[in-house]
């Protein structure tokens, strides 16, 4: 590592004429496509993504209010969904296998597309190269690839709503053997499973190329006087997740491929011998459901890490910009990242308490569970005493900042019932857990989603987004998530299962107004969303000029031009002396920052 | 399709001799072919249906409700027999009206429907409960649709003639069949095990009788004008 | 802009804190010897998380309620002592919470799952199958026939697979649609699938146990209290998953005596 | 070395190399996971089927060996007393034909494994053991498989270092040169990991 850091600069004329060479080599492309659509630009690229997520999120909160008006009004019909689904939604109404096709693709698509690909690869690729110092990722046309490739999945994953009967319905975990015996289990589990484990096969194939560039990126191409000590939070953050996603995909794929193989090639990986579905003893013999549920979780526990992790970053990189303030135990923060996304690898079991698994280990898996949160209180306790004395700007990224804190604790405090397997017992199943973790996961890396849309925006498009819409938008979004998820806690407390069509169950049926309740809640929340929307289009055309560093913040994203031309720094090749951490200091002009970039000396405590 | 075209085909030959027969003298009367399905041996012990899963289908049955695979009548009388001209069937219109298929009280209404192919099939949910109809069609295609209470009736038809083995999965215990035919010459044997193929032209056919648990069974009858040829069938019953 | 988050913060906290305290919806009474070791286990649990939850998002309200609306010139003061407190904080509370959770937490775990079954205890073969339990009493000779999944047959009623016209024992075997158990008898379960995954829970009873394809797990319990109560299923199993249910019937002794009487097969 | 501040990154000195070193852990920790999935498949149920492999492997192991050293011979040959990539001074290259000819080599005895590999999938056929067969057969076809399809990645890696040889500045492909001997190395190391396992195994 810290030959890395420190380069000796052997400049010459040698390297003067290489990078003459490299400007002729890499001058901006001019063809439309090399432009826009097939660009080897971490900037276009970081672009491309967002943009993606920004279909998928749609397409997920749509499916999501579906769900929701079922459970409120299962007999309620919708016009024009019968158009989409003939089978699924005839007379536009939902059966409860589509029901199930919508909850599965509502998971995956957010999971996935979403959660991963938006603070991640997203803001991940056009900031992280700018914020070491690079001109662009280690390797642009891997880059290139893990987007169209990640793309194409999502793609995949869309067809399986034009196939005869439906999208897959064995929910986000794919458990075997619903997930791998076929047709005889139902509808939804044929083609329509098949399109979901190839999505999700090229779909790990698309991140292993980032994390790939993300960590070569990170430990390479920093600039001079970038060491690991000075890189921002949010560049830290995105290089442990790549590093978490590095091995969780590399396992995830595996599993998917053997899965593919039980469905199409008659192999029995996950599937034991004589089952009976349908009437129809199946062939296979000898599988392991179980071997499907280690491999799935041994990625999917990680996967949440890698969803909340760069929300982590963003808001540790945002905070001190608003606060005026360094962050509280800079050093103190980075090492909890670190045991976060180790311990993320010693917990999957604690997704199996009730999987018929030795009760002994499930005690074993569930005390790291336990310990992980003390990393986690850290990190949290970290940013309220960072707010603590400090002058608080309330911009819309502040803001989502702050939310993102008040509903992590929220979601993570809920982890402490389900880590321990005597509560698991009775809560496994119910909507404690769906509250736990779309509070935890779901809205806290939404959240940090937003925050660093209002915050980069301006650098990314050159335009300023509107503050009073987006004010708007946090207050009934902060309002609309805790309607939402804080009920389902409850509901969870009463023994309401989760993934149910509908609930005809005696001791359930009174709960269906606190549903009602969630729903108009969810219809509320998402609608607000607009307001989002409206002030990302209206502010990439009208919005008001972005000026070089409207947050006055510290890191070299706010030396470049907004936006940043092709090779980011127009050829200069920055050099850092400073940390990202230089806030409430005396620095130059009157400043009450030093950049990291800025020559001055070592800034002098105010 | 083909054989649509054969059986309309067949029906204006047919047509056409009856009207030139008409000329000379009274024209061949349709004769019908009738009898009794009996079984020899001991008949499985039909059981009772355990409906605990689904209070609002055990409230609508008085009394214990009870398998209905292979049920028998006075004095070894067989019910539930599908006989049809499996051949020689000289012309068969395409039937248009809908059969009804009814889940009512978590069973099927009837236990086998007669249906003939392309005709179409009205399925109904009677019931305060989810059903999915699954029929394990092979030579037909499979589907699996689910009918919560108060959906609409599913409008479905079979291209290949076959008997389907029609189930719920949501209540294990609901087994029917479709007996998708060629012919509109089909009947059940009823509660007395008698059976009567009506209306059939002067000519030679071949009755099958069938039975989901005891197979089929055949025989060459040959029909003159106006005969009422009698036909019985007999099947060997086991008790597993 | 600090004192309107600060008074938001505040009102969802204390609002759902409340609703959580009030027991508005809550679990429903528990009905077995072990559940109130999880009841207790959870009330302890909700004690803790219900402190550090409120004082969370207080502290955070609070905090920014101080920074916010200030006058820009105002000096900056960093959190007294830095970040060692709050990792000394996180630690010791969280830690200690941690560690009293575990300790007292496996003791109940252990106490449902790593203990045998009671000797004596009923014991009952539960299948679940897309998408209905069935349950398997030994009857008289006390012995289950042996299954075999190609003999299933759901339309005659044998959802086991068993083979009566050779296996003797298999005769005597009680099916049934409900899991009718004596009260205040230990019942040990072998829990096995058909075809997919599928869950066993009864709230009442805090007994919550997957139907792993391919394996057998047994579970055990005891009923304290007679009536009627609902088994579902919590592991997505297909379209039907949702109506997939059974009841559970806990009565007296005699009243069980008869039940098996009424069902004993030929 | 010569430093340049960070910059495009396939020009980049230590990039490649980096870049090579993750995806050694990625596929690592991927074969890690087939691994285990083998294990615990063999020990959930007792249709483990054991077979004979067939005697090609032996061949097609002493090939990617050879193919192996070849490469390492030619980048040996190309650094001359160090790469680029392995930092020290700059020092002129051996001959490029000399390079290119052992890569060659190494191309064609590649090759001539994944032809072996078909081979021996033709033979576990002839016997009647197919992907559905058996899980121990299944395990075999899928590891080989997924071997092969990283080899042919590492064919193609080392067609682009060879173009980029041929068109120089040779000195420029040094740190490409180092990064697709790496990979190849790696690929015949998993080999001889994966050939214990079967034999192990099967």
């Amino acid at each position: 590592m810290s030959d890395a850091v420190v380069r000796p600069d052997l400049d010459g004329a040698a390297h003067r004429d290489r990078h003459a060479a490299d400007a002729a080599h890499h001058g901006p492309p001019t063809g439309f496509w090399r432009r826009h659509v097939f660009s080897l630009d971490h900037k276009v690229i970081g672009r491309q993504y967002l943009d993606l997520a920004l279909v998928a999120v749609t397409t997920g909160m749509i499916l999501s209010w579906l769900m929701r008006i079922h459970l409120a009004w299962p007999a309620q019909a919708i016009p024009g969904l019968d158009k989409l689904s003939p089978n699924g939604a005839a007379n536009g109404v939902i059966s409860p296998e589509y029901y199930l096709s919508l909850m599965t693709m509502h998971g995956t698509i957010m999971v996935f597309f979403v959660l991963t690909t938006a603070p991640f690869a997203g803001f991940g690729n056009f900031i992280l190269p700018i914020q070491v110092g690079a001109e662009d990722m280690a390797f642009p046309r891997f880059n290139m690839m893990s987007f169209w490739v990640t793309a194409l999945a999502f793609v995949v994953l869309l067809a399986s709503f034009f196939v005869a009967d439906g999208p897959a319905i064995s929910g986000w975990t794919a458990y075997a053997p619903l997930s791998a015996v076929g047709k005889d289990a139902g509808p939804g589990l044929a083609l329509g499973q098949t399109l979901w484990a190839v999505s999700i096969a090229i779909f790990c194939v698309g991140q292993l190329l980032g994390s790939l560039n993300f960590i070569a990126t990170t430990l390479d191409l920093r600039t001079k006087g970038m060491t690991l000590a000075r890189l921002p939070y949010s560049t830290w953050a995105w290089f442990i997740t790549s590093v978490i996603g590095l091995i969780a995909f590399s396992v995830l794929l595996p599993a998917c491929i053997l899965l593919i193989l039980d469905r199409v090639a008659g192999t029995s990986f996950f599937i034991p011998g004589g089952l009976v579905l349908s009437d129809r003893l199946q062939p296979h013999s000898g599988g392991s459901p179980i071997l499907w549920q280690h491999l799935f979780w041994f990625f999917g526990h990680p996967e949440v890490y890698i969803a909340i992790l760069p929300g982590f970053g963003i808001v540790s990189t945002i905070l001190p910009a608003m606060t005026r303030k360094p962050l509280l135990g800079p050093r103190v923060f980075i090492g909890c990242l670190v045991a976060i996304g180790f311990l993320s690898y010693m917990v999957w079991g604690h997704h199996m308490f009730l999987s018929g698994m030795n009760p002994l280990s499930a005690t074993l898996f569930s005390v790291p569970t336990l310990i992980i949160t003390i990393p986690a209180t850290v990190t949290t306790l970290l940013w309220i005493g960072t707010i603590y004395g400090s002058r608080l700007r309330f911009t819309t990224a502040s803001l989502f900042c702050l939310g993102f804190v008040s509903v992590f604790v929220s979601g993570g405090l809920s982890g402490f019932f389900l880590a321990q397997p005597s509560i698991d017992t009775y809560l496994h199943g119910t909507y404690f857990v769906v509250g736990h973790f779309h509070f935890v996961m779901g809205v806290a890396s939404m959240f940090g989603i937003f925050a660093g849309t209002y915050f980069w925006f301006p650098k990314m498009y050159g335009r300023m987004m509107n503050e009073t819409l987006g004010r708007w938008h946090f207050w009934l979004s902060f309002v609309g998530v805790y309607c939402i998820f804080m009920p389902m806690h409850w509901l969870g407390l009463a023994g309401n299962v989760r993934r149910y069509a509908a609930f005809t169950d005696d001791y359930m049926k009174p709960m269906v107004p606190l549903h009602r309740f969630i729903t108009v809640a969810a219809l509320f929340t998402g609608a607000v969303q607009l307001l989002f929307f409206i002030n990302l289009f209206w502010s990439r055309r009208r919005g008001a000029i972005a000026p070089e560093n409207p947050w006055e913040a510290t890191s070299l994203e706010w030396t470049t031009a907004s936006p940043p031309v092709h090779d980011n720094f127009g050829g200069r090749h920055p050099v850092v002396h400073h940390g990202p951490n230089e806030y409430g200091v005396a620095g130059a002009l009157g400043r009450d920052y030093v950049m990291q970039d800025s020559p001055e000396s070592l800034p002098v405590r105010a | 399709m083909h054989t649509k075209h054969i059986a309309s085909l067949t029906l204006i030959a047919a047509a056409a001799v009856v009207t030139t027969g008409a000329l000379r003298h009274p024209g061949p009367r349709a004769g019908s072919i009738s009898g009794t399905v009996t079984y020899t041996g001991t008949m499985p012990k039909m059981k009772v249906i355990d409906m605990a899963k689904e209070p609002s289908c055990a409230a609508q049955h008085k009394s214990p409700v009870m398998t209905e695979s292979a049920v028998a009548g006075p004095n070894n009388s067989l019910e539930d027999v599908v006989v049809y001209i499996s051949a020689g069937d000289q012309g068969s219109a395409p039937a248009t009206t809908a059969v009804r298929y009814d889940q009512r009280g978590c069973q099927y209404v009837p236990h086998v429907a007669l249906v003939q192919v392309d005709q179409p099939v009205e399925i109904y949910n009677d019931d305060k409960t989810s059903h999915n109809i699954h029929p394990l069609a092979k030579t037909n295609a499979e589907w699996n649709k689910s009918q919560p209470p108060g959906a609409p009736p599913l409008k479905e038809t079979f291209g290949k003639a076959e008997f389907i083995p029609v189930k719920c999965n949501i209540h294990p215990w609901m087994h029917g069949y479709f007996a998708v035919l060629n012919t509109s010459h089909a009947t059940q044997s009823g509660e007395d095990g008698s059976f009567s193929l009506k209306g059939l032209p002067p000519g030679k056919y071949t009755v099958t009788a069938w039975h989901e648990r005891f197979g089929t069974q055949s025989q060459e009858v040959t029909v003159g004008s106006g005969d009422t040829p009698k036909v019985n069938f007999t099947f060997k019953a086991t008790p597993y | 802009m600090g004192k309107l988050f600060a008074a938001v913060v505040t009102i969802i906290t204390l609002v759902s804190a409340a609703i959580f305290a009030m027991h508005v919806w809550w679990l429903p009474p528990d009905i077995s010897v072990l559940g109130s070791g999880i009841d207790k286990q959870l009330e302890e649990t909700m004690a803790a998380t219900g402190v550090m939850f409120v004082a969370a998002q207080l502290l955070l309200a609070l905090f920014v309620w101080r920074s916010g609306d200030a006058n820009p010139l105002r000096a900056l003061r960093t959190f007294p002592g830095g970040a060692i407190p709050m990792v000394a904080a996180a630690i010791v509370i969280v830690g200690a919470e941690v560690l009293v959770l575990t300790l007292v937490g496996s003791k109940v775990w252990a106490s449902i799952y790593m203990t045998p079954p009671d000797p004596g205890s009923l014991r009952i073969d539960v299948q679940a199958g897309q998408f209905a339990y069935y349950f398997r009493y030994a009857g008289p000779d006390g012995r289950f026939g042996a299954i075999a999944p190609e003999k299933i047959d759901e339309a005659n009623e044998n959802y086991f697979g068993l083979d009566p016209a050779n296996d003797t024992t298999a005769r005597d075997d009680i099916v049934a649609a409900t899991l009718e158990v004596p009260v205040n008898k230990p019942v040990a379960l072998t829990l096995h699938s058909k075809d997919v995954g599928h869950s066993f829970y009864v709230p009442e009873l805090r007994l919550q146990q997957d139907f792993v394809p391919g394996i057998v797990v047994p579970i055990h319990f005891t009923a304290t209290k007679t009536g009627k109560y609902e088994l579902v299923c919590t592991q997505l199993c297909g379209l039907g998953h949702y109506n997939m249910r059974a009841y559970v019937e806990v009565v007296t002794e005699p009243e069980f005596e008869q039940w098996l009487q009424d069902h004993a097969s030929e | 070395m010569p430093v340049r501040p960070a910059a495009r990154g396939h020009e980049h000195p230590t990039a490649p190399s980096t870049g090579v070193w993750v995806a050694v852990a990625t596929i690592t920790m991927s074969f890690a996971a087939y691994t285990s999935a083998m294990v615990v498949r063999q020990g959930t149920s007792g249709d483990w089927l054991h077979f004979r492999l067939p005697s090609i492997l032996w061949l097609n192991t002493v090939l990617i060996v050879a193919s192996s050293v070849a490469l390492e011979l030619g980048r040996r040959n190309h650094a001359r007393g160090g790469t680029a990539a392995e930092g020290g001074v700059l020092t002129l290259p051996g001959p490029v034909s000399l390079t290119t000819r052992w890569i060659d080599v190494t191309l064609a005895s590649g090759i001539l494994f994944l032809a072996g590999q078909l081979v021996a999938w033709r033979q576990l056929a002839g016997e009647g053991l197919f992907l559905a067969t058996n899980p121990s057969s299944a395990f075999f076809y899928v590891l080989t498989a997924l071997h092969g399809l990283h080899l042919l990645g590492g064919l193609a890696g080392l067609l682009y270092v060879r173009r980029r040889l041929r068109r120089g500045p040779a000195v420029a492909a040094g740190p490409a040169l180092g990064a697709g001997a790496l990979y190849w190395h790696f690929m015949a190391v998993l080999w001889l990991y994966l050939l214990t396992l079967l034999v192990v195994r099967l």
